[in-house]
């Protein structure tokens, strides 16, 4: 059933006990994310270790999809180069467009992420899952 | 045509008129509960604009030829419908305006801008939709004038004992609505416009929820103006009307310039033309007011006191299922007859959006989000709420629909 | 549908697919020749917004279900059709409004309103539209800048002579017709967004009679908006567009506030959402841009290249046919490629009134009267001309029922 | 043929050679009328002699049935009582609003006027014959 493949468990652990949650005093980046069609929003903080994403934290408000999704986004990246975040981001948007019975996801890569393919079967939702990723790209880009 | 009036049993042979009622979503029949953002459309009113534009489409006014002449006969005639719906004294008393919004922004544009100055006030609630916030904000702007608010009670309506305290000279607007989208809560428009007489200032009222949804006899009412739109109330999306006291009329500046609303164009100067078309520049959403009408006739022929009483019945038996479901909060006056149908509410820490997509998944179509009322959210202390709102044609199997679904919520986000 | 491209002697076979030429005015066939007011619809406009009522109604935008996803799809998917119509580089370039009066009204009071002062100007040419005249006037008393004027020639195109006196620093808004309403005359567009680059004044197009009847690419044209309206291109009644440079678009502020149009609202301060949906407060006209995206999709197929070629076609043999009729006078050029298909004229002393009044009774429509163009009819010293105007479905044979008909109203007023 | 009836030469007359044209020095009475929806124009100067209209002048601007309804009109209460000339008015009004083939205008009594009878039938029109009328009874209405 698919409603049970959207919202597992997995999912609502990330939603209910986001990991990187918070903010940073002095961050090397900051971004805030906001979805003006269901109001959704995320508050991200970074600092960086020369290449190295060394921190960061995470703060909002919203679905269980876009507060979950910040959370994995968070657990995956912390400690990833940049061009290891690039990657991932990369493969995280391509799992969430690719058709239903594509390409496998690869589930070593994307770990926890994986379970948000489900979300795919609910275009709605889609952009809840992608604002994580859209504040993080900005925060990036004002980094460089 | 159905014919007046309906037994109340005989509500449900309704659904038959509304051909979107009979379609499915996401596979499963239509549970359409958001009638309170729009709602649907009767056969009757589609084919009213259906005919119009087949048999008598014409722009109107100064129109010389025979078509023209009976495309303004049936504009005309819709603002004919309209005034008597509302008990009008007089057609004039009816502007077309592009809906609830357009007509709160003319009055703001129209009267506001003219009339306020530095230090003057505008009094609001906390449960105002943004279209009765944001254009006095504008206005605010342009003016100098502040805004004040009254507070909502732990009832959820609106809070009366400061009130006393913001009577005086400075103020000279207050703008209240007439039913919450949010709250369902109805607007103490008696109170607040006799406190507005003893110092002069004018009410208008938000009337896109009370309209719909009670009977209304709007010079009784007591305010100056009133707004309203005809999507809400199974009309077309594109219209709504501005009803106004003849004297605050005159008093009004037209909002937008152009044709229509002229007497005389010069270069340099330029005068009006009479209430109502001095405010209706343009050609006007002609086949969107033909439906308008359709739509009045329609829910006349049903009779607003069975409207009113069918929402009392259908509310009554939503709050009483509603409060079977263990960790549901429902936001908003608990007394039906307090209130119209619109009923917010949060399943523990579900979140609005995550309900209303298990819902979809059942067909049945219910709103989440801050519904333009982002102040009021703050007010309840949550980002969203979940909202189901009723119709004429909304059944008690509907809200047992409803409730199903939110226990399948429940077992989904593992609430024992 | 449709397929593209017509070949040009096919466009007689358009008139299957309006619904309103099969009927009768009077007693005699419709001979509709007042497009120029507004246009008679093709059923796959009708089809489309009926089909939107039955399938896919709910308010847009923030709806988490289905159906609101579909509706939401839809107006957005209209707004896209309307982008591509236009040749924007996007759709947010494209704001859906009321018509274009309202779309005039919007740059008047969001963009001038803000932007203008004491002393600055505003350039009209003397054959503008109310719409394109009131507002600014407006405008100017609210903020003291002032009107200036371009005439009309002897062969009732735009003067330009003086153009080069009235270009300096004071200059900050230049508005012209793209397509006069009453002489047909095309606005000299590009001389003007010249002359505006050169002070820093910004450009608006009145493009009501433009966008409908000629192939537009709005980028290129070069000016910073342009308003036009859907029920003037086989469009529904209460839906227009403003097309913007995204930089304008930027500087301008919204002219109403409601909800839809904000990114935050809070009790005294709030925040606007991005271009275009700032400038669409409140719930949009729904229905009426799946129409307008419907209509110029009709036009699309039968190509605007084919519609120019047809208006120039039909125009040449009017004015070729007029020239018959004694004591007629045309007003507006006698090129049928410098001109739309908008034909004003008068005959003898025969009040245009009487004309009309004739010409119905043979089932002919054409509007009689000032056209809301008053300062023109006092720069043609008429108090009102007759006008016949065409569209895609207008046939040779219409021209000659109309010219019969003047030989008739010349024996009724007894010329001899 | 109605279009003949409609522009009967009688009205065509009036339209072309407008009787008691012109505007007065110094008017008792003064109104001026406008048709919103066509632009019809009409201004008209009263002077009286006691309860008697001693003089009547009127220019305008429009169809040959506000003109000449003017111009008949003119005609008509030029030296009449005010009660005759409510008297009239009320005939008028009556004339215009008359079902065709209801009771029967009196020729004798209404002159020219009974010309404007085919009006009727040209609902559009009818404003049109009423304009004059119309400007009339506000000039009445000052004086009183
Ligand atoms: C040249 C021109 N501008 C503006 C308008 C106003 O358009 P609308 O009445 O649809 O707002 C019209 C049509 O009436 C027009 O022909
Ligand atoms: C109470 C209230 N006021 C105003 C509005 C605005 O109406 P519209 O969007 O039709 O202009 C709405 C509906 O959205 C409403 O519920």
């Amino acid at each position: 059933m698919s409603l049970d493949q959207l919202y597992r468990e997995v999912i609502l652990d990330h939603y209910r006990s986001p990991r990187h949650s918070g903010s940073l005093e002095h961050p090397d980046a900051h971004a805030d994310g906001h979805n003006p069609l269901c109001g959704d929003e995320i508050s991200l903080d970074l600092t960086f270790d020369g290449d190295r994403v060394s921190d960061i934290r995470i703060s909002g408000r919203g679905c269980s999809i876009s507060q979950a999704s910040a959370s994995m986004m968070a657990n995956a990246v912390s400690g990833m180069t940049l061009d290891e975040v690039r990657d991932l981001e990369r493969r995280f948007k391509e799992m969430m467009s690719i058709e239903e019975g594509g390409e496998e996801i690869d589930v070593k890569v994307m770990g926890d992420l994986a379970a948000l393919q489900g979300v795919r079967r609910f275009p709605v939702r889609i952009k809840c899952a992608d604002l994580p990723w859209t504040t993080l790209d900005e925060a990036l880009s004002q980094r460089s | 045509m159905i014919d007046p009036p309906l037994e109340r049993v005989d509500l449900s042979r309704l659904r038959d008129d509304f051909p979107i009622l009979q379609t499915e979503m996401n596979g499963r029949p239509l549970v359409y509960l958001d009638s309170a953002a729009t709602t649907q459309k009767p056969v009757q009113v589609l084919d009213a604009m259906d005919a119009y534009y087949r048999e008598a489409n014409a722009n109107v006014h100064r129109g010389a030829y025979a078509l023209a002449q009976e495309a303004t006969e049936r504009y005309e005639g819709a603002r004919g419908k309209v005034a008597r719906f509302v008990n009008a004294d007089s057609s004039s008393e009816i502007v077309f305006t592009r809906g609830t919004t357009s007509s709160i922004n003319m009055v703001a544009y129209g009267w506001g801008l003219h009339h306020l100055g530095e230090g003057d006030r505008i009094l609001l609630t906390t449960m105002e939709h943004h279209a009765n916030v944001v254009p006095w904000q504008l206005i605010c702007r342009h003016t100098g004038a502040e805004l004040v608010y009254l507070p909502i009670d732990a009832d959820y309506m609106v809070d009366l004992a400061g009130l006393d305290e913001l009577v005086d000279s400075r103020l000279k607007i207050i703008g209240i609505s007439g039913m919450s989208n949010v709250l369902g809560t109805i607007g103490p428009v008696a109170v607040l416009v006799e406190a507005a007489r003893s110092v002069d200032a004018i009410v208008i009222v938000d009337g896109a929820q009370m309209v719909p949804h009670s009977p209304v006899d709007l010079p009784a009412l007591g305010a100056d103006f009133v707004a309203f739109g005809a999507h809400k109330m199974l009309g077309p999306t594109g219209v709504g009307a501005l009803w106004g006291r003849p004297e605050r009329f005159e008093e009004m500046e037209p909002a937008e310039g152009g044709g229509e609303m002229i007497r005389d164009v010069g270069l340099h100067e330029s005068s009006w033309a009479d209430v109502p078309h001095k405010f209706e520049a343009g050609t006007p959403p002609i086949a969107e007011a033909v439906g308008f009408g359709a739509a009045v006739d329609y829910l006349s022929a049903i009779g607003m006191d069975e409207v009113r009483r069918h929402e009392i019945d259908i509310t009554s038996y939503a709050l009483q299922r509603l409060a079977e479901v263990p960790d549901l909060k429902v936001y908003g006056p608990v007394d039906p007859a307090a209130r119209g149908g619109a009923v917010s509410f949060t399943l523990a820490d579900v979140h609005p959006h995550d309900l209303a997509t298990i819902l979809d998944q059942e067909g049945i179509a219910i709103r989440a989000g801050h519904h333009c009322a982002k102040p009021l959210m703050r007010v309840l202390d949550v980002p969203a709420t979940a909202r189901a709102s009723f119709y004429v044609h909304s059944t008690t199997d509907e809200v047992d629909a409803l409730v199903s679904a939110l226990w399948e919520a429940r077992r989904l986000f593992g609430l024992a």
